[in-house]
């Protein structure tokens, strides 16, 4: 079992949570705490470290780790998001609350079904089952009258399965720690440089991994309202660009 | 002879270690399915009579004899089998998510918990209350309920689960929760 | 009281797969014993009337509930029928797995699989194609196939098992089976 890269192994020490990652998404959908408080860069960048540390992918678990950040990263993004950007009309923060909710009740209605289940056990646990293996004559029987009832080349095919080896699973090489804070001021820096600047021509030649923690600093700067960005098309370019005069706080 | 099928019904239900089909007995019994039907309500009527130590049980789409709840103390007595333990809320949670979406696959269960599920996922197989199903698109395990899991929550099939609607909130909660939702996100846009 | 009493003995000989002796049915019914032997006359003149499928057998290592003469035939028909459903796809691949490999332990055929393969050996076991084979160097119990199986499978011998080379993706490879598997499962566990 490749466990190095489990989730419940990433410990978080954030502002506003510290514990495994585990327990983040958990505690968003139980409304303990506003999601808007954490930092999501921060976790990527955890779970990246965490990665190359233990040299292991456990499939499953880094899937399970896409899904939860990727949903988490989708709701903060429309949670952040101005009303104003008529071009980024998509994103209301209306439908990012539709978003929520919705991710909020589907949780709460497994939440009550299992609290009836767990009513259900109980009113069956008096209810005790006899175990006991058959008479002898009964199960001596059984092989006389037995007849064909299977094909042997279930049993052949079985084994060509299991001959044949997995696919082999492309896996990013991922470098050892990309830090949100770092792209962060590489971008602050580009933007009082240029004050306004094409993405792929400034970032095109990192690796993809970089170009995405770009990404995310870029909406961290566009949550403190430092800057934004067009991207006219899907895929298109995207321009981004300063906007020292507005700081959040109306400082 | 209604009563003779009565009491073949009860010896196959004593003897069978899993729920049986009215079906089945009917064709054991070489008898047809509405005498059986019959002869199990003549049978679960006499197991009904006070100081009866039986029951009829209609579980995991068949019947079965279990024993009253009166003797239950007595039984793990005897037997030195204490209840087993109740779910943890990770594998009551779990469990409600496969039950309702089955087949399903340990990252759609983290999804919708929002947490890893991993060893919750482990442990109600180790208690054979779910199964794995063959597996996905993607290759991710697939899980289903047992015929365990029926038997021990008092299920005669999965259509006897209560209705996943009737556990939505009212639309009044829902109201609520978007409204502050949706101020939280203002206030942050700042404006 | 009286017919309380009998009816958790009742209880206790249903669920215990052996005989039980009064003096362990008063000890888990907390009565004494005179009161146990009235409450099992009683129990048995109950169970002797018309109708009923099963009886009170006194055996040398106590009393025991059993089915009443007269059901054997249905009995035979129910269950002496061996179980066909049809195999899931991990009680498929742990059965090739005992076949071509046999004897073979559990942990070897979770190794293969890449999976913890408990409960398709259990259900393997239960319905009598696979069986206990003694135990490996380190305790591991080893599964063989049985003669129910050669039967179910219409073989003469385990000599008939069919060439696997056709579903072989690399029939070239001369290495034995055993390790070939062992060394692609490793490659499953560790994708």
């Amino acid at each position: 079992m490749a466990i190095g890269s489990g989730l419940s192994e990433l410990e978080l020490d954030l502002d506003v949570f510290a514990g495994p990652f585990d327990l983040l998404l958990t505690v968003v959908l139980r409304e303990e705490l506003d999601l808007l408080e954490v930092e999501l860069g921060e976790i990527v960048s955890a779970y990246v470290g965490n990665l190359s540390e233990s040299g292991e992918i456990d499939l499953e678990a880094t899937t399970e780790f896409l899904l939860l950040i990727a949903s988490l990263l989708e709701l903060k993004s429309r949670l952040m998001l101005p009303q104003a950007d008529p071009e980024l009309e998509a994103m209301e923060p209306e439908e990012a609350v539709e978003e929520l909710v919705a991710r909020m009740l589907e949780y709460r209605r497994y939440k009550e079904a299992s609290a009836s289940l767990v009513a259900l056990l109980e009113g069956a646990a008096p209810y005790l089952y006899r175990s006991a293996p058959l008479p002898s004559e009964l199960r001596q029987v059984a092989i006389e009258a037995a007849e064909q009832a299977y094909d042997p080349d279930l049993l052949a095919s079985a084994v060509g399965d299991l001959l044949t080896p997995p696919e082999e699973i492309e896996m990013p090489r991922i470098p050892v720690a990309i830090s949100l804070r770092r792209r962060v001021a590489v971008l602050r820096a580009a933007i009082s440089a240029k004050r306004s600047l094409d993405f792929d021509e400034s970032f095109g030649s990192e690796s993809r991994e970089i170009q995405a923690v770009t990404l995310l600093a870029l909406l961290q700067l566009h949550g403190e309202g430092a800057a934004t960005w067009r991207q006219d098309e899907i895929c298109g370019p995207i321009t981004i660009t300063g906007r020292t005069e507005v700081p959040v706080g109306g400082g | 002879m209604a009563s003779d099928l009565a009491a073949d019904i009860e010896a196959l239900l004593f003897l069978s270690p899993s729920p049986v089909s009215v079906a089945d007995l009917a064709e054991a019994c070489r008898a047809g399915e509405p005498e059986v039907e019959a002869a199990v309500a003549e049978l679960e009527s006499r197991l009904g009579d006070t100081g009866r130590g039986l029951v009829l049980r209609r579980v995991s789409g068949g019947l079965a004899l279990a024993t009253a709840p009166g003797s239950e103390a007595a039984a793990r007595r005897l037997l030195a089998r204490p209840r087993t333990p109740p779910l943890t809320r990770a594998q009551a949670e779990t469990l409600a998510i496969v039950a309702y979406l089955q087949p399903v696959s340990r990252p759609e269960i983290a999804r919708i918990r929002g947490v890893s599920s991993e060893s919750a996922v482990a442990s109600l197989g180790e208690r054979g209350l779910i199964e794995e199903s063959g597996k996905s698109r993607f290759g991710a395990v697939l899980y289903r309920t047992s015929e365990l899991f029926e038997k021990l929550f008092g299920l005669e099939s999965l259509e006897g689960l209560p209705d996943p609607s009737s556990f939505d909130p009212d639309p009044g909660d829902e109201r609520a929760l978007r409204e502050r939702l949706l101020s939280i996100g203002e206030q942050r846009v700042g404006s």
